[in-house]
């Protein structure tokens, strides 16, 4: 047993001597680093089951850190999303390289698998985070990453363009949280979330909410929820594909993991509870409806799936809002399920994307069509996970929709289901246009589509969890309840 | 014996099915076997009229307390009306056999008729309402199948679907009716009916007795259906776009008076003395005395023999549900059966006439056929003498019935109707009559006609037969469904029919015997008859305007306001407000760190300021 | 010796100008210092929080002050990875004009 | 181990699109569920055919399926019937095999799936199953506006679904029942004050799914555009998933039902007059039949209009069979018409009415079952349609005692006025489409070959036997409960 931020050093560290190392690996051997790196997030998720709680002694380490059944499924999350994103990011090596520093060999590569280890291990710690000390530091950790990890392909205009406007924007949204932070800590005389929540009275409430709502914009900006959702479609757009994948499922999930350690005080006090559903709720329904409907018109897979993820976000901003009225599972437990499932899904859904761009230079939905004749294979797992995203029943996509319903449905929050409604259908359409152009649509184009050996075995194991947990979804419950 | 009950009841659709199924290529074989099950049911329908039987019943469906049964009620009644049916049918199939001869789909049309034997049959025995209803439903398939026969001529189709749909409308009363009385009475049986009633006044055991006569007001709607009371009549004279043989059973003999035998079985049920207590009875007397009038004004100027016998048959109809509205179901039941003879006499004649003419059915192109079909003119002519009512024929003596019952009943009005429509029947019968039958032949069909054979005359002779003597007490007795004896007297009724019969044979002598032309063809009333008071028309204006027009109105709402304005609009707002919401994705950064800094004042404003 | 409020009041004002600057200002490095001076309120107020947070042994409460360290590391970091992706764009570009970033939208 | 039932078409479907052969693969599963179907009908045993596997434990969600009581048995006899002919009648066009079938039997398996699960969760999402199959073949592989009308069925159905399953989520936790399974909630009661809200989103959402007026613009276009087999599913078997399930949870929000027993009413006489009147204008063969299926629908909706009004089984223990027997009946006609009317399609190349003419004297074996069906579907008696529409009435006037008429009896009669509207249509196109003279298109179209006969003929036949004889019908409505106790109302239609 070894105490648990010794897997956040372990990353870090090797993410340095990877990035150390790197500088003398030749060209074509650049894999390894990545090989390296997915042997190191594969190891720290082993040991992860072997984590204990940092020493109750060590007062300075276990104020900032928690343990518990949140971190231990997030730290598990990130490490997966991160194992995964490496996957991707192998058989995007040559798009990488195409943009970066020689075109003609994998020179650019290795830093970007490095960079995925820090972003890992700052996400990592995201998940521990109780203090907002500790807090700041591992989002910002992770956040500065994904700077470098968005505007990576440096030859690129659309990733640099991309680049600028995360950098901007985040920056933007870090300067709320620090401002907000020190708000709450001048109402409360605190950095520590929990003496934050026992701080609480109606005297020093209205600072608090101050604070709480700066916070919230920076969380909001992190998860995309509306209104601060504006960076989403451009970034995720001009980002590598990796990246993309990799900011809209980790760090969004990261996200929420501190939401959740955020907003917890505040929700379980009663003086500020109504206060904080209420603009929760607000974020939920505007998040759910701008998500939904802007997708409707989007031409772009890339794009389509950046709003996926912002209606995504709403329909777990929901089951925030609906904080544990619901009698089965906590809410808490709900994001942790819909995030789980929708790691699968939109994995899936980045490597079909890096797929067919591969094959079709294109990224268009366009680019699907046809697909049914030409790779009837991947039709059908496309398919799967299209159904499972629009969130049909008998697909894992269903129970994370489900829950949120149910959460909100006993927490009576009938307007933002209204709009959930409204989503859900919207929903159908846009992930079934991706149906619709691989089965209804010709091709001018019949060459039949190759998938990679690795996308291709990810793909069959995505698209069997989706089924199987469609149908028995329990064992997620388990790891949620793992504690 | 009630054995033998339910093979009268199987056997005709066993013969249907079997031809259907397997004698598609042998098309004689299929007459035969028909005919054949026709002959059957008649011997046992013979068998079992005398002896006592009891009721057997098979449970069709069956959800706690409530049992629909599917049985016989093998009463006096039933048997009686058997004898008509069967015998009827027997004869027709006979005649059938030749009349059909050459038909390229013959085994279809006896496979028809065996499915009218069947339904039929289920209606005669039924011992509930829902059973009635379900065979009545059959028979008015078979109808529509028989009339149909020849459907690639649109006026067939049209016709047969015409018959159904008007019938279906008589049903959407009869199904009511039936719901009704079986909630007010809890009920479908007749047995159960009479049980409840005991021929006790109303008012003691029903909540309404208004309620309770609408019920039977709209059972009677099922008969004016079937039974083809004004104003669902239209149905009937087109109907005979199908083969003469069908028109003969089913739409002059048997089923037409099923309505009149429904009537008469419920009025016997509950009990004429209960009925007379109820409200708006005098309704179905007016009806029926209005159809026979009317039919009896547009028989008087039709051209085409079937049509002539056609609007005669719903005259005669008319007159039997006079009778039942009288409250003297016996008097309709015995024209009921009378009537079955001799209109199966002539329609079978006029069908004879039309084959030995090569399917000539206007009697102004026949003429001089008495020389020419010598046996096919006597037994006519018998026919119609028992139509008009001439003293001592069977049609005499029912007819008799009827207007005694009005004059007993003291409805004077419905009596002058009855015996100027006695008057009527003569004119038009004998204008038929004189016409086809003598003179000189008009035309070179008529001229070449020659007597039909024995397979036709036959069942002519033996309804002839019939037409004359089953008026009689030893025959009706034995026979007719219902059959109240009364010891014939000269009084008001006898006067006022020898009078129609004298009047009416004189107008229809003076006008038409020797006859080129009709004189009364520019009459402008009779144009009026002519074109049957332009009902059909004003029907097909009714229902052009009022359900074609309706629908297409509705269609045009539901497409434009439903489909079009609120899906579509839902549908076209949400990808409007989508887009919307893209052109905020301007993708300019300073658009966005603007709508950022608007955010955060939302947030703030509604995390800290609303609650 | 100034109140609190005017403390926060000061930083307030400078948190709302980084702000503007961010929105109305068009060059790309324009905008980083206005969101360094974002950063600067924010530190300003956790000083001054902290300066007025006495605990119990009479003392300041230094975590805020502490914090304030994490924000200047933090904020140099950023910086840095900020410039470089600057001068990438400015040599892929040859602009820095945020209003030329328009390529991707809708 | 009912899961078999949808285990052999799923796993059928896998395998079509692993490469077995298509045709043969289908036909034998299909087959086989018929002949469980049918044998399950002689060896009823609940417990032998329920299998319960924990899926989830917060919410208690279970796998559980079985023959719940007699109605599950009568859908799943639907289902296989309708499910073999689809697949028998079932033409693929050429290079589009596997999807075809495998579309055909996910759809099938879905609709078993929904009858056969005791846990409401899996009701409802088996039904869901069905969407993505529908939404690829009709858009694929569909007739005229294919594109449309894929769209618009699964948008449909998917917000009648999510509206549902708000008010499925509603119910549950309002019930405070542990579990999803059917046996606990019906045990659970509800507070009547929450009972209005649940069962308004229940009319609603279940309303969607079964073309309730005015959410019924979907159908007619979908089942016009689907391929045959499709239509003849959905129709069939699918869209009865909604009554079903009104019916099925019903006992827990009677009070609720009755809250909005008058809106019920008049959008159930919309359905069967408006929409009637809708039909007539047709001129399409297949729209025509998709309109009527959605005007029958009112007629089912007429006998739980008459069950909320007596407030339950117990006091018009009529009204459950007599939807089960329409639900039963409807799904057959429907499914044959559509079958039949593939067939003139592929014969003659249109199905517009003016366009025909005159079929029966080419194609008269054609003629006659189109013929049988239009009228099982006009409710001649004889054919399961008239069963079922007569005890619909019946249950109609079940209480009513001579007095003035109730809602429901002023419905009853109203809805009466349907079958004239109805047999309009049906004669109406029967007469463009077989009779009258022959015209070039239809002179030489042929009759029948075998593939489409048998189907055909086994649905005929189903009509005829449930039509003669309905008792066989009801007889298995009155097998017991899957568990004793657990459901009230079948229990006392038992007594």
């Amino acid at each position: 047993m070894i105490p648990a931020h010794f897997l956040e050093a372990f990353v870090l560290i090797s993410a340095l001597a990877l990035l150390m190392f790197e500088a003398f690996i030749p060209s074509r051997h650049k894999t390894l680093i990545a090989i390296g790196s997915i042997g190191v997030l594969v190891f720290s998720l082993v040991l992860l089951f072997f984590a204990k709680a940092p020493d109750p002694t060590n007062s300075e380490m276990a104020r900032f850190y928690a343990w518990d059944a949140s971190a231990k499924f997030f730290k598990g999350f990130t490490l997966l999303a991160g194992i995964l994103t490496l996957a991707l990011g192998l058989d995007y090596r040559k798009a990488l390289s195409k943009f970066t520093a020689n075109p003609e060999s994998e020179d650019g590569t290795g830093e970007y698998y490095c960079l995925i280890l820090l972003a890992t291990a700052g996400m990592m710690w995201m998940a521990s985070a109780k203090d907002l000390v500790s807090l700041f530091v591992s989002l910002e950790l992770s956040t500065i990453t994904f700077y470098i990890l968005v505007a990576y392909m440096r030859r690129n205009v659309g990733s640099l363009e991309a680049g600028v406007k995360f950098l901007i924007l985040g920056a933007l949204s870090t300067g709320f949280l620090v401002y907000g932070i020190s708000w709450l800590y001048g109402a409360s005389g605190s950095t520590e979330l929990s003496a934050i929540g026992a701080s609480i009275t109606e005297a020093n409430s209205t600072y608090l909410l101050f604070g709480l709502a700066l916070i919230l914009v920076s969380l909001a900006f992190k998860v995309g929820a509306v209104p601060l959702h504006l960076w989403i479609p451009d970034v995720y757009q001009g980002s590598p594909t990796p990246t993309t994948s990799f900011l809209s499922i980790a760090s969004k999930a990261s996200g929420f993991a501190i939401s959740l350690r955020v907003l917890e005080p505040f929700l379980n006090s009663p003086v500020t509870h109504d206060k904080t559903v209420t603009i929760l709720s607000i974020l939920a329904g505007a998040t759910i409806l701008v998500g939904n409907l802007a997708a409707i018109p989007q031409t772009n897979f890339k794009r389509l799936l950046a709003y996926s993820s912002i209606a995504n976000a709403g329909f777990i901003l929901l089951a925030l809002a609906a904080w544990d009225k619901g009698s089965d599972l906590t809410s808490a437990q709900i994001v942790g399920f819909y995030l789980a499932i929708y790691l699968i899904m939109t994995f899936a859904a980045f490597f079909i994307l890096s797929t067919i761009h591969r094959n079709t230079g294109s990224e268009e939905i366009s680019a699907f069509e046809g697909l049914g004749t030409r790779n009837p294979f991947l039709a059908l797992m496309t398919t799967v996970v299209m159904a499972a995203m629009a969130g049909v029943p008998l697909t894992a996509g269903f129970y994370g929709k489900f829950f949120s319903f149910e959460a909100g449905v006993q927490a009576s929050l009938w307007v933002p289901i209204s709009i959930g409604f409204i989503g859900v259908a919207a929903g159908f359409y846009y992930y079934f246009q991706i149906i619709r152009a691989m089965y209804w649509r010709k091709s001018f184009d019949e060459s039949p589509i190759k998938v990679r050996p690795l996308s291709l075995y990810v793909l069959i194991t995505l698209t069997s969890l989706l089924i199987i947990f469609g149908f028995f979804p329990q064992p997620i419950l388990w790891l949620l309840q793992a504690a | 014996m009630e054995t033998l009950a339910w093979i009268i009841l199987g056997l005709p659709l066993l013969s249907a099915v079997t031809i259907h199924l397997g004698l598609k290529s042998s098309k004689n074989l299929s007459a035969y076997l028909a005919t054949g099950s026709a002959f059957v049911t008649l011997v046992l329908a013979l068998i079992i009229l005398m002896p006592e039987t009891e009721n057997r019943a098979l449970e069709w469906a069956t959800i706690g307390d409530l049992k629909i049964e599917i049985g016989l009620q093998l009463d006096s009644f039933a048997k009686g009306m058997m004898i008509v049916v069967t015998g009827v049918g027997f004869l027709v199939h006979l005649f059938s056999l030749a009349y059909m001869k050459d038909d390229s789909a013959k085994e279809r049309y006896f496979c028809g008729l065996s499915l009218f034997m069947f339904s039929m049959t289920g209606i005669v025995m039924a011992p509930n309402f829902l059973m009635m209803f379900m065979f009545w439903e059959l028979v008015g398939l078979s109808s529509y199948l028989l009339i149909g026969h020849w459907y690639e001529k649109d006026s067939a189709a049209d016709a047969a679907k015409k018959a159904f749909l008007t019938n279906r409308i008589g049903d959407f009363g009869f199904m009511i009716g039936i719901l009704m009385l079986w909630g007010i009475t809890g009920t479908f049986t007749f047995d159960g009916l009479s049980e409840f009633f005991d021929g006790a006044h109303p008012e003691v055991l029903v909540p309404s007795v208004t309620i309770l006569s609408i019920s039977i007001l709209l059972i009677f709607m099922g008969a004016m259906g079937k039974s083809a009371q004004a104003p669902l009549h239209v149905w009937l004279p087109d109907a005979m776009e199908g083969p003469t043989p069908v028109s003969a059973l089913i739409h002059a003999a048997t089923m037409v008076a099923a309505g009149v035998f429904m009537m008469a079985r419920l009025y016997t049920s509950i009990g004429v003395d209960t009925i007379g207590h109820l409200w708006g009875m005098n309704t179905i007397a007016w009806i029926g005395g209005i159809t026979s009038l009317l039919a009896a004004l547009m028989a008087t100027q039709q051209d085409d023999i079937k049509k002539i016998l056609a609007y005669s048959t719903l005259s005669q109809l008319g007159y039997m549900v006079m009778a039942v509205g009288l409250l003297d179901p016996e008097a309709g039941m015995f024209h009921l059966f009378t009537h079955a003879w001799f209109k199966a006499l002539l329609f079978l004649g006029s069908g004879a006439v039309i084959y030995a003419c090569h399917h000539e059915q206007n009697i102004w192109k026949m003429g001089g056929l008495q020389r020419k079909m010598p046996i096919t003119f006597l037994t006519f002519g018998i026919g119609t003498l028992a139509l008009c009512g001439f003293p001592f024929t069977a049609g005499f003596f029912s007819k008799e019935q009827i207007l005694e019952s009005a004059a007993h009943s003291k409805q004077w009005g419905l009596f002058a109707v009855a015996a100027l429509v006695a008057c009527l029947t003569t004119f038009y019968m004998l204008r038929l009559f004189f016409i086809a039958f003598l003179g000189k032949n008009r035309s070179d069909k008529a001229n070449h006609a020659k007597e039909v054979g024995p397979l036709m005359f036959v069942p002519l002779v033996i309804l002839a037969v019939l037409a004359l003597l089953s008026g009689y007490q030893f025959l009706a007795n034995n026979l007719s469904p219902l059959y109240n004896h009364e010891g014939f007297h000269v009084g008001a009724p006898f006067i006022a029919s020898i009078s129609a019969l004298v009047i009416g044979g004189f107008l229809s002598w003076k006008l038409y015997f020797n006859a080129e032309s009709d004189p009364l063809a520019n009459n402008s009333l009779c144009k009026i008859f002519r074109n049957k008071f332009y009902i059909d028309e004003l029907y097909a204006k009714i229902v052009g305007y009022a359900q074609d027009t309706v629908a297409a109105i509705v269609h045009f709402i539901d497409e434009l306001v439903i489909n079009g304005l609120i899906v579509g609009g839902f549908s076209r707002a949400a990808g409007g407000i989508g887009r919307i919401f893209g052109r905020l994705q301007s993708g300019n950064l300073q658009g966005y760190a603007a709508l950022f800094g608007l955010g955060v004042i939302l947030v703030i404003y509604l995390t800290v300021f609303v609650s | 010796m100034a109140s609190l409020n005017e403390f926060l009041f000061v930083s307030g004002l400078l948190f709302a100008v980084g702000l503007a600057g961010v929105i109305v200002r068009r060059n790309i490095i324009v905008i980083f210092m206005s969101l360094e001076l974002m950063l600067a309120a924010a530190s300003l107020t956790l000083v001054a929080f902290s300066r007025y947070h006495v605990t119990d042994n009479g003392l300041p409460d230094y975590n805020g002050q502490v914090f304030v360290f994490f924000i200047i590391t933090v904020a140099a970091a950023e910086v840095a990875v900020g410039l470089a992706i600057i001068v990438a764009l400015y040599r892929a570009r040859q602009t820095i004009n945020v209003e030329d970033l328009n390529s991707m939208r809708g | 181990m009912s899961i078999i039932f949808v285990l052999i078409p799923v796993l059928a479907a896998l395998a079509i699109l692993c490469g077995c052969k298509a045709r043969p693969t289908a036909l034998i599963a299909s087959g086989l569920t018929l002949f469980l179907g049918v044998g399950s009908v002689f060896c009823w045993k609940a417990d032998v055919w329920s299998v319960t596997l924990q899926v989830l434990s917060k919410p208690s969600i279970h796998l559980a399926m079985g023959f719940y009581d007699g109605m599950s048995l009568i859908m799943v006899l639907l289902s296989v019937l309708v499910l073999f002919t689809a697949v028998f009648a079932g033409k693929a066009p050429e290079g589009s095999q596997k999807l075809y079938y495998s579309s055909i039997l996910l759809i099938g398996a879905g609709g078993l799936g929904a009858f056969l699960s005791t846990d409401l969760f899996f009701f409802y999402a088996f039904h869901e199953l069905a969407l993505i199959p529908t939404f690829l073949m009709i858009g694929m592989l569909g007739t005229g506006e294919r594109k449309e009308a894929a769209w618009k069925i699964t948008i449909y159905l998917a917000l009648g679904s999510i509206i549902l399953l708000a008010g499925l989520i509603w119910l549950v936790s309002a019930s405070g029942s542990d579990t999803w399974l059917f046996k606990d909630l019906l045990a659970s009661k509800i507070d009547p004050k929450n009972q209005t809200g649940i069962a308004a989103l229940l009319i609603v959402g279940f309303g969607v799914l079964i073309s309730l007026f005015p959410f019924h613009s979907w159908a007619a276009p979908a089942y016009a555009a689907a391929p045959a087999p499709v239509a003849m599913l959905h129709a069939g078997v699918l869209k009865k998933f909604g009554l079903f399930g009104l019916i099925r949870l019903y006992p827990m929000v009677s009070s609720g039902m009755q809250d909005w027993l008058g809106w019920l009413i008049v959008l159930l006489l919309c359905n069967i007059l408006w929409v009637g009147f809708v039909t007539i204008n047709q001129k399409r063969l297949d729209m025509m039949l998709g309109n009527s299926s959605v005007m029958h629908m009112g007629y089912i909706f007429l006998a739980f209009a008459a069950l909320v009004q007596a407030g339950g089984a117990a006091a018009n223990p009529i009204a459950i069979p007599a939807a089960v027997v329409l639900m039963f009946a409807h799904g057959i006609s429907i499914a044959l018409l559509f079958l039949l009317t593939d067939v003139i399609r592929q014969r003659t190349g249109t199905v517009e009415l003016a366009e025909l003419g005159g079929l029966a004297k080419s194609a008269p074996r054609l003629a006659f079952l189109f013929g049988l069906a239009g009228m099982a579907s006009i409710g001649l008696p004889g054919l399961a349609n008239f069963s079922g529409e007569v005890l619909v009435f019946l249950s109609g006037f079940e209480n009513y005692k001579g007095e003035g008429f109730g809602c429901v009896q002023v419905a009853t009669i109203l809805a009466l006025w349907g079958v004239v509207i109805s047999a309009v249509y049906i004669l109406r196109a029967y007469r463009q489409t077989f009779q009258g003279p022959a015209i070039s298109v239809t002179e030489l179209a042929k009759d029948l070959n075998l593939s489409d006969q048998i189907p055909a003929i086994i649905l005929a036949a189903a009509l005829l036997v449930v039509g003669l004889y309905p008792n066989s019908l009801l007889s298995l409505l009155k097998k017991p409960p899957y568990c004793s106790g657990c459901d009230q109302s079948i229990e006392q239609v038992d007594k």
